[in-house]
């Protein structure tokens, strides 16, 4: 049997006195879509800080195709497959919108030696341009990516985890300051990408619509653990959601 | 008693979020603005609160504009801000955190009354602990307490009840309305959780896109489920 | 020499100023204002730290060298021939010095260099010079072994200094001996030099210790001093460190009990010491202003009426003066403006300098020199005892 | 016995000594995040400030109230003129307050000229102490210290003013928000950092050296006890300098000087190295 | 919108006229010219390292100063077996101060490394602890340093030829100069030097990508580091001595100054920072007297606040390599 693509298992955090994960499971198989809900300081953006890495869990642990990965240094997660879109788009502001491309592609080939990537150009040379026409970016190329719009940054930033190659992206509210027109295109990428190559992805998203479209299945988080599990008319339905969001008078 | 005219304002590199807010609290009156995320509820509080320097517009609090004036003299001018995610004073005690509501207000004094504590009690017993060892509603309880202190004639409170419990919710939404109630103090609430604007208020706007596009009495909040579900998550 | 580098200060602030516009007017035209100007002077480079730390010792450096060629302008200059100076600023510190010494070379075609102050610059401009054989007229002590046909030195050497200074401190304040000197070659030659002596002497080094620049606390120091019950104390520290280093030594009561004596000082320190300070501190010199000779007597008035009332006539002064009046004799001797023919012949006579007749020896190129035991009392050096002359053996061997 | 007791003395006198310098760097460092590569520098403005009295017949105590306050104004001129634009550039403070050191130490020496400058000792006695003479004036400067950080202390952590300070330094946004004035508390701050560097300075003139240059020998030992010890607190740079200065006294007594910078800084270098956030930081 | 090109223009039009300078100033100074050529150098070595990486460096005398010291105990034939000519000289200086370098970056970067001001204040430490080392050791002449190093010179040791006549002397530098800048320009236009700009920029997004950013960051300290040799090597031919002073704080902060007034970030705007600095000094060092750095020091200053990216970073950027731009738009 093959283990999950990415399983979390009882994952809690402190913070002081603050309890900011409370227990989380959660798994998502290859080439699956997930998204997760819940209200604001639900411990949604925690839990992607602790899948990749950036700060160590008080319990709990975190598999990757059945290997135990909790505990390890962002990049050597980041090497397995696991990209991640923070909230504030995380591109480079000062470099070429192309030039931010092309740091994802180089890390497919070969990070640990310096001087192996003075060798990559030719091999990256067309999915860069490729990347930059599909997102829409070519025009922008050789201009600095901190110019951009709020919109192009994000979109940017998710050229930059498909350029990664990675097998499961964990996308923080990438639709943040989108139009509707805007939104709706990153729906049809990410099905295009989950149909196409076959690419996870794991969603943190407020956008109901977004949701909806997405047609996936839908985590919603409170207070640190995970309320509920299921498709999306579900947990419309779900008088436990409605309440999570709204409180108890919201219920009836 | 706060006046809000054609308000804009909104960040360097993401373009402006508010797009021209009118809206008006009287005093004594609470009031919830709900609406999506991103829609510009915090942004709108940042900019009453001066942390964000308005493009266009005026907010006026009886009658004094307060437009572009820094924040410690909009705080002065009475009014409090209760910041999503608190923004307590992780390292800093209790009563620390409370008398920082004093100090910076012109003649107040700079002992914390003991009607804070009467109010708050869980704050009495913390009294001399870290703030940051404390729980999330408990953090939430002395984010309240420290904008209270100062007397404020309005008072905003970005999502009060995030991340805390139900139970928790409503002894806050208690505390909040008794002591609007009996201070005469205005709340101007951005919330979700129906609980506490019924408990809390009297009147809701809902933003969307950074414009108020609609408004309701609270109480009938419960029966307008298609409000709700077009400007709300869920 | 003893001042090494950019932490170094000693010295006053009283005719600074005086100094200062000198050095300014100077540094402006780069030239002595002298009527012959003309296409045929005599172009002499003077390189000195004119900035950097060690800005005191350099106005005198210049002061002197200025003295010696506006009395030979005066004179009429050299068959004819008037000296013309051209004055750079090393800023104490060996690159700008390479650099500035290339200038002088190179752009205006000097025919010798005057200066500089620290060993580390002399030793960095040596290439320089050697390579296109332009002489140096250096006139600072240091601590000996400089051997090159374009190097002249008017310098009291460790042999000069030590060996007679050693025996009388021993004889006079007692037989042990403590050795406290900056870490670099000066004072540990120096005090290779005051070991030697005070064990030919009877005498014994009860401690030697080095100390790095900008060092700011010498507590434990002054501590081991106190311990090893040392009757004398040989300070060979330099610069504002040794200022520092006093400070806390007699802070401490350390003069009680241990007679401080201090190579390498002058008159350049004491503006920096209170009066309590600076007291009882013994030295040795080829020269001091208070020298009851009337040589020193007209030198020290030479000075004052061309420098000021508060000019500091120090041995740094006398020595420049000196080493200049040797070379402007050597170019009138040598018979032609010609590098090679003046180095020969600035060797082997006698010029009377302010304390007594001095030679350059032919065979290495350092002088043989009046030395002085000199006390400081009340903020002023006085004579203790006069030494004469005194030879050292030729750097040239071995 | 008696010999080790002395040691401990000494280590302790110095280690009193660099607090006293330390102690206005851990105020802008430590707790603004201004990298003051010109402490040195308002150190040597405290010193020059004692001459600068005395020369006008004030006596030394006089000085020694002038010295703070004179910096305290020259803190205002800079936080003014330059620090207020790069606050929010971390790195560039380093750069500004470098240029800032260069520029103030040469107006010093336009001012003064290069040389040493002549301050009076006064407490010029000795008093015996575990049999061994022991300088007066080496036990004013550590009263001085033990007043200066115990006030400092005091100032930050016990008064309101303090506690406002902090407020600012850990959270400027909320801070404005409860109706502090920011601003005002960025000035104050920062004229107190430069005020005590200046105090330390005029304690310090007596016995060393009073030149343009003196700044320079105590900034990296400062900067090196506040990241030993970990930034943004007071105990880690009590922690660090005592390591620093205890270290150092203990290797000088034992070898020599030399071996006591190098040692010192080395070591400094690995504990840095092992806990980044400082020993007192990395406990937390 | 493609960048302006001007950058491009500027910089073709800097090295024709550093090219042409032997025929448009005298003698001296070329020479003088030449020897502040290893300046240049050794600005552009902490360029890479700073404007580059991000890497704020206090102790890149250090490199520097272990280049002089290589070149010059090798060209004096203090080290037996090497033989002792220019080129083993310069290359045993460029790679000795890489390894000081390589060793130093990972004793500072591996793992939870330091990086901003702690990487600054730790390598100002550092510059102090071996300035004392290197003049505390008799070997090297301690604080004297090491004199009469031989300038540059080519043949066997039969026929033996110094190259003292300014012109060839100035072009060697300045060929050498073109080497170091063709070198990193390169590099820094190459997916490696993306790489790096990359980690100054984001370090923890560049880490979410799966580079191990301490690897990089050692990789180019090491790099600048051999420039920094490299420079320190020629500048011994240069000026015939090495000293301490080479190895310490205040060499250190001048070609930080250097390099932040003429630009960071750019290559070229640093070289020029360094030569235009030094010749500026020497001409009104000796007129403005104190003044002078009174002056540097305040321009620093407001450069700092009001130009971080130099006074010349801007003119001569140059825009990104021509893989950004991609093949030529197809017909629409």
């Amino acid at each position: 049997m093959t283990p999950p693509l990415l399983e979390v298992c009882g994952i809690t955090k402190r913070f002081g006195g603050l309890h900011v994960l409370r227990g989380v499971n959660l798994s998502i198989g290859a080439g699956e879509l997930r998204c997760i809900i819940g209200p604001n300081g639900c411990g949604k953006t925690t839990l992607f800080n602790i899948i990749t890495g950036a700060f160590p869990a008080n319990a709990g642990t975190v598999r990757f195709r059945g290997e135990n990965i909790t505990g390890r240094s962002p990049h050597v997660i980041s090497r397995l497959g696991i990209a991640r879109k923070f909230q504030v788009p995380g591109i480079y502001p000062t470099l070429a919108v192309a030039e931010n491309v092309e740091i994802p592609l180089l890390s497919r080939h070969g990070t640990a030696r310096p001087w192996s990537m003075l060798r990559a150009e030719a091999r990256t040379a067309e999915r860069l341009h490729g990347l930059l026409a599909r997102f829409k970016l070519r025009a922008r190329a050789v201009g600095a990516a901190g110019a951009l719009a709020h919109g192009q940054k994000q979109w940017l930033e998710i050229a930059m985890l498909i350029a990664s190659d990675a097998q499961i992206l964990l996308l923080d509210e990438p639709t943040a300051g989108m139009s509707a027109t805007e939104t709706s295109a990153t729906v049809e990428l990410i099905r295009q990408l989950q149909q196409e190559h076959g690419i996870a992805a794991l969603v943190i998203e407020h956008d109901m619509n977004f949701v909806r479209r997405l047609a996936c299945p839908v985590v919603v988080m409170l207070r640190g653990a995970v309320l509920f599990e299921g498709g999306y008319a579900e947990v419309q339905a779900h008088p436990e959601v409605r309440e999570a969001y709204l409180g108890r008078a919201a219920r009836g | 008693m706060l006046r809000i005219r054609g308000l804009v304002a909104g960040y360097e590199d993401a373009g402006s979020v508010l797009e021209g807010i009118d809206l008006e609290v009287a005093a004594g009156e609470s009031v919830a603005l709900m609406g999506r995320n991103g829609m510009g509820k915090t942004t709108l509080l940042r900019a009453i609160m001066g942390l964000l320097r308005p493009t266009a517009g005026e907010v006026v609090l009886d009658g004094v504009a307060l437009t572009g004036r820094p924040p410690f003299e909009i705080s002065n001018a009475g009014i409090a801000y209760v910041p999503q995610g608190r923004e307590i004073f992780r390292d800093f005690t209790v009563e620390e955190n409370l008398r920082l509501g004093l100090l910076g207000k012109h003649g107040m004094a700079t002992r914390v009354p003991d009607a804070i504590y009467a109010r708050f009690p869980i704050l009495a017993e913390r009294r001399w602990q870290r703030a940051e060892t404390m729980s999330g509603g408990e953090q939430q309880q002395l984010a309240i307490a420290r904008a209270v202190v100062g007397r404020p004639r309005l008072l905003l409170l970005d999502e009060p009840s995030e991340g805390i419990q139900p139970s928790l919710v409503e002894s806050i939404a208690t505390t909040v309305s008794a002591i609007s109630r009996e201070d005469g103090t205005s709340v101007l609430l951005v919330e979700q959780n129906l609980d506490l604007v019924l408990a809390l208020t009297t009147r809701c706007l809902f933003i969307d896109n950074g414009r108020i596009v609609d408004a309701t009495e609270s109480a009938r909040l419960r029966d307008e489920r298609g409000l709700l579900d077009r400007y709300l998550t869920v | 020499m003893r001042s090494a580098r950019a932490t170094d200060s000693p010295c006053s602030t009283s005719r600074r100023r005086l100094l200062q516009g000198a050095a300014s007017t100077a540094a402006l035209g780069l030239v002595v204002p002298s009527p012959a100007r003309a296409a045929d002077a005599i172009k002499v480079g003077v390189l000195q730290p004119l900035s950097g730390g060690l800005e005191n010792l350099g106005q005198q450096g210049v002061q002197g060298t200025r003295l010696a060629i506006e009395e030979a302008n005066e004179a009429g200059g050299v068959r004819g021939r008037r000296f013309e100076l051209v004055i750079a600023d090393d800023k104490t510190d060996p690159k700008t010095a390479v650099e500035r010494t290339r200038e002088l070379v190179q752009r205006d075609k000097v025919v010798a260099i005057f200066g500089p102050v620290t060993s580390a610059n002399r030793d960095a401009i040596r290439p320089t010079i050697e390579r296109f054989k332009t002489p140096l007229f250096y006139a600072t002590d240091y601590e000996g072994g400089v051997c090159s046909r374009y190097i002249v030195c008017y310098s009291g050497l460790p042999e000069q200094w030590v060996s007679p200074f050693v025996p009388f401190l021993k004889q006079t304040y007692g037989d042990t001996f403590y050795m406290f000197g900056s870490d670099y070659v000066w004072p540990r030659k120096m005090n290779e030099a005051v070991r030697r002596a005070a064990e030919r002497a009877g005498g014994r080094i009860v401690g030697e210790e080095y100390t790095p620049f900008g060092v700011k606390d010498f507590t434990s120091t002054v501590r081991k001093i106190e311990q090893s019950g040392a009757k004398v104390l040989v300070l060979d520290v330099v610069g504002a460190d040794a200022i520092t280093f006093v400070k806390q030594f007699v802070a401490a009561g350390g003069q009680a009990k241990t007679k401080l004596a201090w190579l390498g000082y002058s008159e350049n320190y004491i503006p920096g010491l209170t009066r309590d300070e600076s007291e009882g501190i013994v030295t040795v010199a080829n020269f001091i202003s208070t020298l009851d000779k009337p040589e020193a007597k007209a030198f020290v008035a030479k000075v004052k009426k061309r420098f000021g009332e508060t000019a500091i006539v120090s041995n740094t002064v006398d020595a420049h003066y000196m080493l200049t009046r040797f070379f402007i004799e050597g170019v009138k001797r040598a018979g032609a403006v010609d590098k090679e023919k003046i180095i020969d012949a600035v060797t082997g006579f006698q010029l009377e300098s302010g304390n007594g007749m001095v030679r350059l020896r032919p065979e290495d190129r350092h002088a043989d020199l009046n030395v002085v035991i000199a006390e400081t009392k009340n903020q002023r050096q006085v004579l203790l005892k006069d030494l004469g002359l005194v030879k050292a053996q030729s750097q040239c061997k071995g | 016995m008696a010999a080790v007791l002395i040691v401990a003395l000494d280590a302790a006198n110095f280690m009193l000594a660099l607090l006293l310098v330390t102690l206005g760097l851990v105020i802008l460092f430590g707790l603004m995040n201004v990298i003051n590569m010109a402490h040195g520098e308002m150190f040597l403005l405290g010193a020059y400030a004692v001459v600068l009295v005395e020369r006008q017949g004030g006596g030394f105590w006089l000085a020694l109230v002038l010295a703070p306050l004179a910096l305290a104004v020259i803190g205002l001129l800079i936080e003014e003129v330059v620090i207020r634009h790069v606050y929010h550039r971390f790195i560039d403070t380093i750069l500004a307050t470098w240029g800032l050191s260069i520029s103030l130490k040469q107006a010093v020496i336009i001012a003064f000229g290069p040389t040493a400058q002549q301050v009076e000792n006064p407490l010029p006695q000795t008093v015996v102490i575990l049999g061994t003479l022991y300088p007066v004036y080496r036990l004013f400067i550590m009263a001085v210290a033990v007043l200066a950080a115990a006030g400092t202390f005091l100032l930050f952590y016990r008064t309101s003013l303090g506690l406002v300070a902090r407020a600012v330094i850990a959270n400027r946004p909320m801070a404005s928000s409860l109706g502090l004035n920011t601003r005002r508390m960025d000035r104050m701050t920062f004229a107190f950092g430069a005020a005590l560097a200046g105090l330390a300075g005029a304690v310090m003139a007596p016995l060393m050296s009073v030149d343009p240059q003196m700044g320079v020998g105590f900034l990296i030992p400062a900067f090196l006890s506040i990241l030993v010890g970990g930034t943004g607190t007071l105990l880690g740079t009590l922690l660090g300098t005592t390591l620093i200065a205890g270290a150092g006294t203990v290797v000088a007594s034992v070898w020599t000087q030399i071996t006591a910078q190098i040692v010192v800084f080395a070591l400094a270098i690995v504990v840095i190295r092992l806990f980044p956030q400082g020993i007192i930081g990395a406990r937390r | 919108m493609s960048p302006p090109r001007v950058g491009i223009h500027l910089t073709v039009v800097v090295w024709l006229l550093l090219a042409a300078c032997p025929l448009l100033v005298s003698e001296w100074r070329l020479s003088q010219l030449a020897q502040i050529t290893s300046y240049g150098i050794f600005a552009m070595s902490l360029a890479f390292l700073w404007g580059q990486t991000g890497l704020l460096c206090f102790g890149q005398a250090i490199f520097f100063g272990v280049g002089a010291y290589v070149m010059a105990l090798i060209t004096k034939g203090m080290v037996s077996g090497v033989g002792d000519s220019t080129v083993i000289g310069l290359l045993a200086a460029t790679l000795l101060a890489a390894l000081v370098a390589l060793a130093a970056g990972l004793l500072v970067f591996r793992g939870r490394g330091l990086s901003g001001a702690y990487f600054a204040i730790v390598t100002l430490a550092a510059a102090v602890i071996a300035e004392r080392a290197a003049s505390h050791s008799r070997f090297i002449g301690g604080f004297n340093g090491l004199l009469d190093v031989p300038p540059l010179r080519y043949g066997g040791a039969a026929s033996r030829v110094e190259l003292l006549a300014p012109t060839p002397v100035y072009y060697v530098m300045l060929g050498a100069a073109g080497l170091a800048y063709g070198l990193l320009l390169w590099l820094e236009r190459s997916p490696l030097g993306t790489t790096l700009r990359a980690v100054r920029d984001n370090e923890p997004r560049t880490a979410y990508f799966g580079f191990e950013v301490s690897v990089y960051k050692t990789f180019s300290f090491a790099l600048s580091g051999a420039m920094a040799g490299f420079a320190g090597g020629l500048f011994v031919t240069q000026f015939g001595f090495v000293s301490p002073a080479l190895i310490g704080v205040p060499l250190s902060t001048e070609v930080l100054i250097w390099t932040a007034l003429g630009g960071r970030e750019v290559l070229l705007a640093a070289f020029l920072g360094a030569l235009v600095v030094r010749s500026v000094e020497s001409l009104l060092s000796e007129a403005l007297g104190y003044y002078w750095l009174l002056g540097l020091g305040v321009l620093f200053i407001a450069s700092v606040v009001i130009f971080p990216r130099g006074l010349l970073g801007r003119l001569l950027s140059l825009p990104p390599p021509r893989r950004m731009a991609g093949p030529a738009e197809p017909p629409r």
